[in-house]
């Protein structure tokens, strides 16, 4: 590693969080809009992590603990891996550690609700990973690597070629970002009936924690949107904007569902446009 | 150089070590059994050290080698023609003959020629493999020793049945040392069936109507592939082919003539390797003791299977069937992970779990690739490493709260801290990075990159995967009692020494896996392919169409965990916090409110409670085992086709 | 609105009640008062927006058999007059023993008159 | 660290995330306060989420009157949440007990279980009312009080019981 | 194999204190029981310490959200039984309010269901919509839930014409309101996945839990409390609105529909209100025994009351809608998914404190 | 399935509907009952409201000639304004503010109908 992406990868890891806290803040000032309210400030996402970090610290276990921190790491080191320019495979394998690790901390704790999120993330993950695969796999057969920086080489934008594929990516986006109608686990406000799900019993610090990893991941999925159009700036700015100006519609309009709709829905409306996209790729390449 | 004698010990020393074993003496035996393990291991260490050769013993014990294997050969298949009859199972005995008359054919009426090639063949994949059921096994045997002498007390059985058990370990280890050195494939037969015997014995061991039951199984199962493995003999012949593997699979006349022989080898491998439909011979295993199922499941028997179909695979590279077997391995993959997260029996996940990473394995093989072939080789260690430790941990958990149900499970870490520890590890380093079991994920999936069906099986089957094993993983941490320090606990030495063994190597040789693979994978693959392979520099595996830094992240990881643990260490938590109860919509008992559970209608104290999620009435065992054998023999059926 | 009333004995509710059920009353609800000595039941029915209302009158002390056998509905208002009136009803579907509204710590049978303590009066009036 | 520390303190000002807890009020409390989160009113200007969740709350708001059966409960989520934290009380029926501080299954006020840092009266309180309390309370989150209120509940409910014992006597003086 | 899982009385979906104890297998209901009690004040008992006009005011706040339709009921059965006549302004106006209070309860719930349910839009758009009621409630009444307008033998209040046309004009914007969500509910995959077939009650069970309003119209039992005609409502024209599934969907119709019933109604009084005295004069003790009900937004409500021509009535006894639905809940719990236990719940718009009084 | 969309979007495009309470405050309307006071030289510590108060949070004492409510139990029904006979009691159309301590609102008559009694005779 030389010095320029080493000084690359150290600040894709400190700007990082400030970039998921902006989002996070500019999605609740929208989405207030989208309510007809005007909403909080901007820098309100900020406000809450210094709060709650100055909270008291309390927990059920030493598990709850030890479990934010690896999700932590986790979530920092995927970022610096994607800064790196490493293998797309190996930086979701990265994250997983993160998402197992934040489903072992729910479940460590002897709570209903906590339990219960942990089981529903658990299927989340199982919703969405498959899906994450195939969208690396549907980059890799267009540009012929795993490796984002060979990816960003490639000459041409890859959403042209993977529309379906960039939508079954919004899916795990969605469901990342847990919004609606996928944030079945947990949610923004515990206005569900399992609480906060995996967030139930975290507070103080460790939600603080959590929220900042929770940026990191957000941060990530973006960058990996952001690959598809990845030749011009205006481009990639303009898709992930409109992304995520979509996101939050689809927030406001639709209810939560149950995890058995979104685990066959996502994955049979998921599976069959990637075989879609993937069958127009094959007709194109002939 | 001490190669061949080294060979010799890690093949013949365990068969007379295991004679010895069966007389019953407890002192003895334990001796026996840490000495043979001992030297076997030190034996395959020091293997290492020669490079490639191939040999064929003048003499074993001045009797002709290949005339003493046909004799044993057919002194074995008389003894499982016994066993059908004391049975009076038709189906074995059916299965039997058709291996004693062609074999008998084989034997004496088709012309061996001249090309036999050397009996056994030594090169760093057999180095692996003897090294793994070495070391491995001789740990699971060593287990076995604290371990059985507890299950017969809980038996109590009024004679020890020690001396079988231990006779047919020790043995097993040496057949499948011969197994994979050996290169003609005669002797390999030979092996083969002494692993097939020794499963059944060992399964059968408590003797219960279900063990006898599941025993009987599992015989006819293998036997099934011991036929299509002497047809593939026959077939050999026939065309004038040498009955040797390192032949077959070089040569360039093997081409399109030897597909159906390797066709049925494959199809022996398939069913020794437990693979679908033949998936419920291995969970049947499950009734056996503890130390039987961790020999069967990690380091032996099964891998036998998959050892030959990769062996075989540039056999068959290129061809329509590989894809075809990439297909079947890679359903087996997926269904069986799909039975796995069905399951709260926690054996039966283990179980569900090693026909899952098999086919995995098998799958590998079909796509053929290096990438692909290295991540089998490496998944075979890596597996056998951390499956061996999963087996281990709750063969001891179920000894001490007598369930192997993962519910019973629940806040195991108050009650045996270590154990959980090294459970947790054996599940972290099977299914998360940087451990070597997802590096071989990694590898196989970009490897099946360009088969799409493949892939998105290998896709849905991982994230199951990572359900079974995240939940479980969960729940055996859920600590119950908040502030309590945890208690210590105690273990027998042959129990903590193979535990932790076995935990210290999976980290440290998933750490090490560039090395391995440089050493011990690369050499190998170089032999047949030249396109694609991986390097390993500086820690970070890598190929024209990805990479992996296992040292970065190891690191990396490695530091976070040391913070973490300082940050969740209790001591330094009680200076700024505190430990509370769970929420539960304000319903605490107030009069103890460190109780779990709460306070609920008719004033009735409900403890805590939860379980998993089984989906029994979806995806329960008995629901759609059917339907994944149909699938999976329509597989294979199309599969065989394939050949022609 | 007359408010008129028909007697029944307690043997007879169950019949009575049943009757209704078959008439295609809906029960609206129960009320207990207390009269001082004894306490009267009013059961409440309604069919096409007319109420039928039946009086069972009740000696204090004495159990009455529960009609949630034939409305399940009656289940939690029974219960709520066994917590209030501490009138023992025999064959509740479910029990809640007297802690449908009330927690150990409050006095007993709340809505007694006898037990609460300027109504006294009142009572003694009627 | 005085940077740190004023940070700390104007993100705690910036950011009371609430929970509500409807202890025995007629609802007409209740739809107030969460009036205060609908577009005409929207608290999340002010950073208030209603989180509800005890563990992730800064202050606990109740309307309504407290009985023996939801005191417990009461005092249980007030334990539950980490310090700094702040009640509030709503309505006649969370400050005093309101028309119903005599009927024989109340015990009074919120304070009669908790302490409480805010009094909002109103029958109900309109959501302007709300609103200034929340701003009122913001000052006890400031800083962080090192006192713990660890007085048992049980202890509580024996006070209430007695409150029971003397009833008749206040209801003639009522 | 079970998780056992506390829900309520603290819960962010349910505003409001009830308990359920629920057995979940693989988040399949397999059990519910409930605990009431948390909100039991005991104020039936107020009567025997609060003459009869106090009462008014005490009954009113059994429930903030239709606080005037138990005042307009408890006056009712004092009028009764004491035989006055209350002038036709007063009938009207009481009708008026009662009607708003419906429209604002209805849009609450509304909000609630939808909050219930994660459509966080769709429970502002109906809070913020509702606010507009709420200002007339304040302007006309002088509070915004707990108005206080009733009082025995009439009103304490009037409204001027001015507020009058304020009150058709605010009608009329509700309704372009309504309209725009209307598709919402009728039409969206997501919304109608969500509620249809998600806790069906039938005809026969709703008939005979005594299930009340529109929980017992929504299984297409076509009962509405308004059709006897008290008040103001034997002037005006208008039939219960029903609807036939029985499902959550079902009854958010129903409610959803009674929204614009109630505009109707509104309308229909407030171009006919005639003019005249606010109340009658009240002299005197009641003395006897009288039931009568009303349909408030959740059904039927009853009062009993005895009096015996002290100071103080001897009993007063409110049968609140919400309990008769208690029973029907309890049955359509069994079998459905836990993500499904919020929405029945508020399908039946769960007031635990008219409930428990 | 977007059947939202439409009011959404309309949402975002309009005006937002938040009153900026407190940095804008809406004038109340007419005849809201948002306090209650007493113009304490007219009363006659009659005890009406005392009587009349369905809360009973009104406390006069005719010898000390004190008339004492207590703001935290009073619903704000405006029962005592309407009956009290010399109309003292007047509601204000402003809310009472929040408290960190719940004070009785105690008013001690010094003059008023003494001064009468004295003119009458
Ligand atoms: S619990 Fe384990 S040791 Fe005991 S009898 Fe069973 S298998 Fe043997
Ligand atoms: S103060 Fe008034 S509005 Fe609030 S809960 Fe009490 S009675 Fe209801
Ligand atoms: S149902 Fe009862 S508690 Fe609910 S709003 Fe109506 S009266 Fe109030
Ligand atoms: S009957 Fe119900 S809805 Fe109507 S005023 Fe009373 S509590 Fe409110
Ligand atoms: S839907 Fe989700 S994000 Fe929206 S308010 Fe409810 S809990 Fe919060
Ligand atoms: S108004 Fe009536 S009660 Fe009051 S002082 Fe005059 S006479 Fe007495
Ligand atoms: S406004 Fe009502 S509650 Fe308040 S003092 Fe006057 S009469 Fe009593
Ligand atoms: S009713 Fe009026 S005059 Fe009489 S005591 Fe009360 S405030 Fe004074």
């Amino acid at each position: 590693m030389d010095f320029k992406t080493f000084s690359f990868v150290i600040l894709a890891v400190i700007l990082a969080p400030f970039a998921g806290g902006l989002l996070a803040g500019i999605d609740r000032r929208l989405t207030a809009w989208f309510q007809g309210r005007s909403g909080p400030p901007i820098l309100q996402p900020f406000y809450d992590v210094i709060k709650l970090l100055g909270k008291d610290r309390q927990v059920v276990n030493y598990w709850q603990i030890f479990c934010v921190h690896i999700y932590l790491i986790s979530s920092v080191l995927c970022v610096a891996l994607f800064a790196m320019q490493a293998d797309l495979l190996m930086i979701f394998f990265v994250m997983t550690i993160g998402a197992v690790f934040m489903v072992v901390g729910a479940m460590a704790v002897p709570s209903p609700y906590s339990q219960l999120g942990a089981q529903r993330e658990l299927i989340q993950m199982l919703t969405y990973e498959p899906l994450l695969i195939i969208v690396f796999v549907g980059i890799y057969l267009v540009t012929g690597s795993f490796k984002i920086d060979d990816i960003l080489s490639y000459e041409r934008p890859i959403f042209l070629m993977l529309p379906l594929l960039y939508l079954v990516l919004t899916f795990a986006l969605t469901i990342k970002l847990r919004k609606s109608p996928f944030d079945i686990s947990t949610s923004h406000h515990a206005h569900q009936e399992v609480v906060r799900g995996v967030l139930t019993e975290y507070s103080g610090p460790y939600l603080a924690i959590l929220e900042i990893a929770h940026w990191y991941e957000i941060v990530l999925i973006l960058a990996i949107c952001g690959l598809f159009w990845s030749t011009s700036w205006i481009g990639l700015v303009l898709l992930l904007a409109l992304t995520y100006m979509a996101e939050i519609v689809i927030d406001n309009v639709t209810p939560r569902m149950t995890w058995k709709w979104m685990l066959t829905y996502v994955w049979a409306v998921g599976i069959s446009l990637s075989f879609f996209n993937m069958a127009l790729l094959y007709a194109n390449s002939f | 150089m001490l190669a061949p004698q080294m060979l010799g010990i890690s093949i013949i020393l365990p068969f007379i070590a295991a004679a010895l074993c069966l007389i019953n003496v407890p002192t003895l035996r334990s001796a026996l059994v840490i000495g043979t393990g001992v030297v076997v291991s030190l034996a395959s260490l020091l293997l290492v050290q020669s490079g490639t050769f191939s040999l064929t013993p003048e003499s074993i014990l001045g009797i002709n080698p290949d005339g003493l294997i046909a004799v044993l050969d057919f002194a074995l298949l008389f003894v499982i023609l016994g066993i059908a009859y004391r049975l009076k199972n038709k189906l074995i005995a059916g299965l039997t003959l058709l291996q004693i008359v062609p074999l008998a054919v084989l034997e004496l009426f088709m012309n061996p020629g001249e090309n036999m090639g050397p009996a056994l063949y030594v090169d760093q994949f057999s180095m692996i493999m003897c090294m793994v059921i070495s070391i491995v096994g001789s740990l699971i045997c060593l287990y076995g020793l604290p371990y059985m002498r507890e299950h017969e007390h809980h038996l109590k059985l009024e004679k020890s049945k020690q001396g079988r058990f231990f006779f047919f370990m020790v043995l097993f280890l040496g057949a499948m040392n011969g197994l994979v050195f050996s290169n003609n494939l005669l002797w390999l037969y030979f092996f083969w069936e002494v692993t097939t015997l020794c499963s059944f014995m060992l399964i059968k061991h408590d003797g219960t109507e279900i063990a006898v039951k599941n025993a009987t199984r599992a015989l006819w199962m293998n036997m099934l592939g011991g036929v299509a493995f002497v047809f593939a003999l026959i077939i050999f012949r026939s065309q004038g082919l040498p009955l040797s593997l390192q032949e077959i699979i070089t040569a360039e006349s093997a081409s399109k003539l030897a597909l159906l022989p390797v066709g049925l080898l494959c199809f022996a491998g398939f069913t020794k390797a437990a693979q679908m439909p033949f998936q419920s011979w291995l969970c049947g295993a499950m009734v056996a003791p503890t130390p039987i199922s961790a020999l069967l499941h990690s380091s032996t028997m099964v891998k036998a299977g998959v050892y030959l179909v990769i062996r075989l695979a540039p056999a068959f590279a290129g061809t329509l069937f590989s894809n075809y077997v990439a297909l079947f391995g890679a359903f087996t993959f997926l269904a069986a992970a799909v039975l796995a997260l069905s399951q709260s029996n926690g054996k039966k996940i283990l179980a569900y779990s090693t026909i899952s990473n098999l086919g995995m394995i098998v799958a590998c093989a079909g796509i053929n690739t290096p990438a692909a072939i290295s991540a089998a080789v490496l998944l075979i260690v890596f597996h056998a490493i951390s499956k061996a430790l999963m087996f281990l941990c709750v063969g001891s958990i179920e000894q001490k709260i007598g369930s192997r149900d993962i519910e019973d499970m629940r806040g195991l870490v108050d009650i045996m801290p270590r154990t959980t520890m090294m459970a947790a590890l054996g599940m972290v380093t099977l299914f998360l990075p940087p451990f070597g079991a997802l590096l071989s994920k990694w590898m196989a999936v970009e490897a099946s990159a360009h088969l799409p069906l493949v892939v998105i099986m290998l896709a849905l089957g991982s994230a199951l995967t990572m359900v079974f094993w995240g939940r479980w993983l969960g729940m055996i941490m859920t600590s119950v009692v908040p502030d309590k320090v945890l208690p210590t606990e105690r273990m027998p030495l042959f129990f903590s020494v193979p535990l932790w063994t076995l935990a210290v190597s999976a980290v440290v040789i998933s750490f090490t896996a560039p090395g391995l693979y440089t050493s011990m994978v690369l050499p190998v693959l170089e032999r047949f392919y030249s396109a694609d392979l991986y390097t390993a520099a500086r820690g970070v595996i890598s190929n024209n169409i990805g990479m992996f830094a296992i040292y970065p992240v190891f690191v990396v990881m490695a530091l976070g965990v040391i913070y973490a643990v300082r940050a969740s260490s209790a001591k330094r938590f009680f200076r700024r916090g505190d430990y509370v109860t769970p929420y539960v919509c304000g319903l605490q008992d107030p009069a103890d409110p460190r109780r779990l559970g709460f306070k609920g209608p008719l004033g009735v104290w409900s403890e805590f409670k939860t379980t998993n999620y089984y989906m029994e009435n979806i995806i329960g065992e008995s629901r759609i085992t059917g339907w994944i054998n149909l699938i999976a023999i329509g597989i294979l059926i199309i599969l065989l086709a394939g050949v022609f | 609105m007359a408010f008129e009333t028909k007697n029944v004995e307690k043997n007879q509710l169950a019949a009575e009640v049943q009757a209704l059920k078959n008439g295609g009353q809906r029960l609206l609800t129960m009320t207990c008062v207390d009269l001082g000595e004894s306490f009267d039941l009013l059961y409440h029915f309604d069919l096409d927006l007319q109420m039928t209302h039946l009086r069972l009158t009740v000696p204090k002390g004495e159990s009455v058999p529960s009609i949630s056998g034939i409305y399940f509905a009656a289940l939690v208002i029974e219960n709520e007059t066994q917590d209030l009136f501490g009138i023992k009803f025999e064959g509740l579907a479910l029990d809640f023993g007297g802690h449908f509204y009330l927690e150990e710590e409050v006095k007993k049978y709340p809505f007694c008159k006898v037990t609460v303590g300027k109504t006294e009066k009142a009572g003694e009036g009627a | 660290m005085g940077f740190f520390q004023e940070l700390l303190h104007k993100s705690r000002m910036k950011s009371p995330w609430l929970i509500h807890f409807d202890c025995g009020s007629c609802n007409g409390c209740d739809i107030e306060v969460l009036a205060c989160l609908t577009p005409v009113y929207d608290v999340e200007r002010f950073g208030v989420l209603n989180i509800g969740n005890p563990k992730h709350a800064d202050i606990l708001v109740v309307s309504g009157t407290v009985n023996p059966r939801n005191a417990k409960v009461l005092k249980n989520i007030y334990d539950q949440m980490p310090e700094p934290k702040a009640v509030i009380a709503i309505g006649a029926c969370g400050t005093s007990g309101g028309v119903f501080r005599e009927a024989y299954n109340v015990l009074g006020g919120v304070d009669k279980v908790i302490p409480v840092d805010v009094y909002v009266p109103g029958c109900p309180s309109k959501p302007e009312a709300i609103i200034d309390g929340v701003v009122l309370a913001l000052e006890k989150l400031k800083v962080r009080k090192p006192e713990k209120d660890t007085e048992p509940l049980v202890a509580d409910l024996k006070k209430a019981r007695e409150f029971y014992e003397n009833r008749e006597e206040r209801q003639v003086t009522g | 194999m079970a998780t056992i899982v506390p829900f309520g009385p603290q819960h962010p979906v349910l505003p409001e204190p009830l308990h359920l104890r629920l057995v979940l297998e693989d988040e399949i209901v397999k059990e519910a029981l409930p605990t009431l009690g948390y909100v039991h004040r005991g104020l039936e008992t107020l009567a025997s310490i609060r003459d009869m006009d106090q009462m008014v005011q005490i009954v009113e706040r059994v429930c903030g959200i239709c606080s005037c339709i138990h005042a307009h009921t408890y006056c009712m059965c004092i009028e009764g039984l004491m035989g006055i006549e209350v002038p036709k302004r007063a009938d009207y106006l009481r009708v008026i309010w009662s009607e708003l209070h419906r429209m604002h309860s209805h849009l609450l719930w509304l909000g609630l269901l939808a909050d219930a349910f994660g459509m966080e839009s769709m429970f502002m758009h109906a809070w913020r919509i509702r606010e507009r009621v709420m200002d007339v409630l304040e302007a006309t009444a002088g509070n915004r839930v707990i108005i206080s307008v009733n009082k025995i033998g009439g009103v304490r209040r009037d409204m001027s014409p001015d507020q009058l046309r304020w009150v058709l004009q605010v009608a009329d914007e509700l309704e372009k309101e309504l309209d725009l969500i209307k598709p919402v509910l009728t039409n969206d995959y997501s919304v109608k996945k969500r509620t249809v077939g998600v806790g069906v009650l039938t005809y026969q069970q709703a008939y005979e839990l005594g299930a009340a309003g529109p929980q017992l119209r929504g299984s297409g039992v076509a009962q509405d409390i308004r059709m006897t005609g008290y008040g103001a409502y034997k002037y005006i024209d208008f039939a219960p609105v029903v609807e036939k599934d029985g499902d959550s969907w079902a009854r958010t119709m129903v409610r959803f529909r009674e929204l614009y019933q109630s505009i109707d109604i509104v309308r229909q009084l407030v171009s006919s209100i005639p003019d005249g005295e606010l109340a009658a004069k009240v002299k005197g003790k009641p003395m006897g025994e009288i039931a009568c009900r009303s349909e408030q937004p959740r059904g039927e409500l009853m009062y009993y009351v005895k009096a015996t021509g002290d100071k103080y009535l001897d009993r007063v006894r409110i049968r609140t809608p919400t309990f008769a639905n208690v029973p029907p809940l309890l049955v359509m719990l069994p079998g459905c998914e836990m993500a499904d236990v919020p929405i029945i719940a508020l399908s039946i718009d769960p007031c635990i404190s008219c409930t428990e009084r | 399935m977007l059947d939202m969309t439409a009011t959404v979007l309309r949402n975002f495009l309009s005006k937002t509907h938040t009153r900026l309470y407190p940095f804008q405050v809406r004038e109340t309307f007419e005849n809201v009952r948002g306090n209650l006071d007493i113009r304490i030289e007219e009363c006659i510590m009659c005890g009406m409201c005392q009587k009349k108060c369905p809360s009973q949070c009104i406390t006069v004492n005719k010898e000390a000639k004190t008339w004492e409510v207590d703001p935290y139990a009073c619903v704000y029904c405006g029962i005592c304004e309407e009956c009290c006979p010399t109309h003292c009691l007047f509601m204000p159309k402003d809310y009472r503010k929040p408290a960190r301590t719940k004070e009785l609102n105690q008013q001690l008559q010094l003059k008023g109908p003494e001064k009468k009694k004295k003119a009458k005779e």
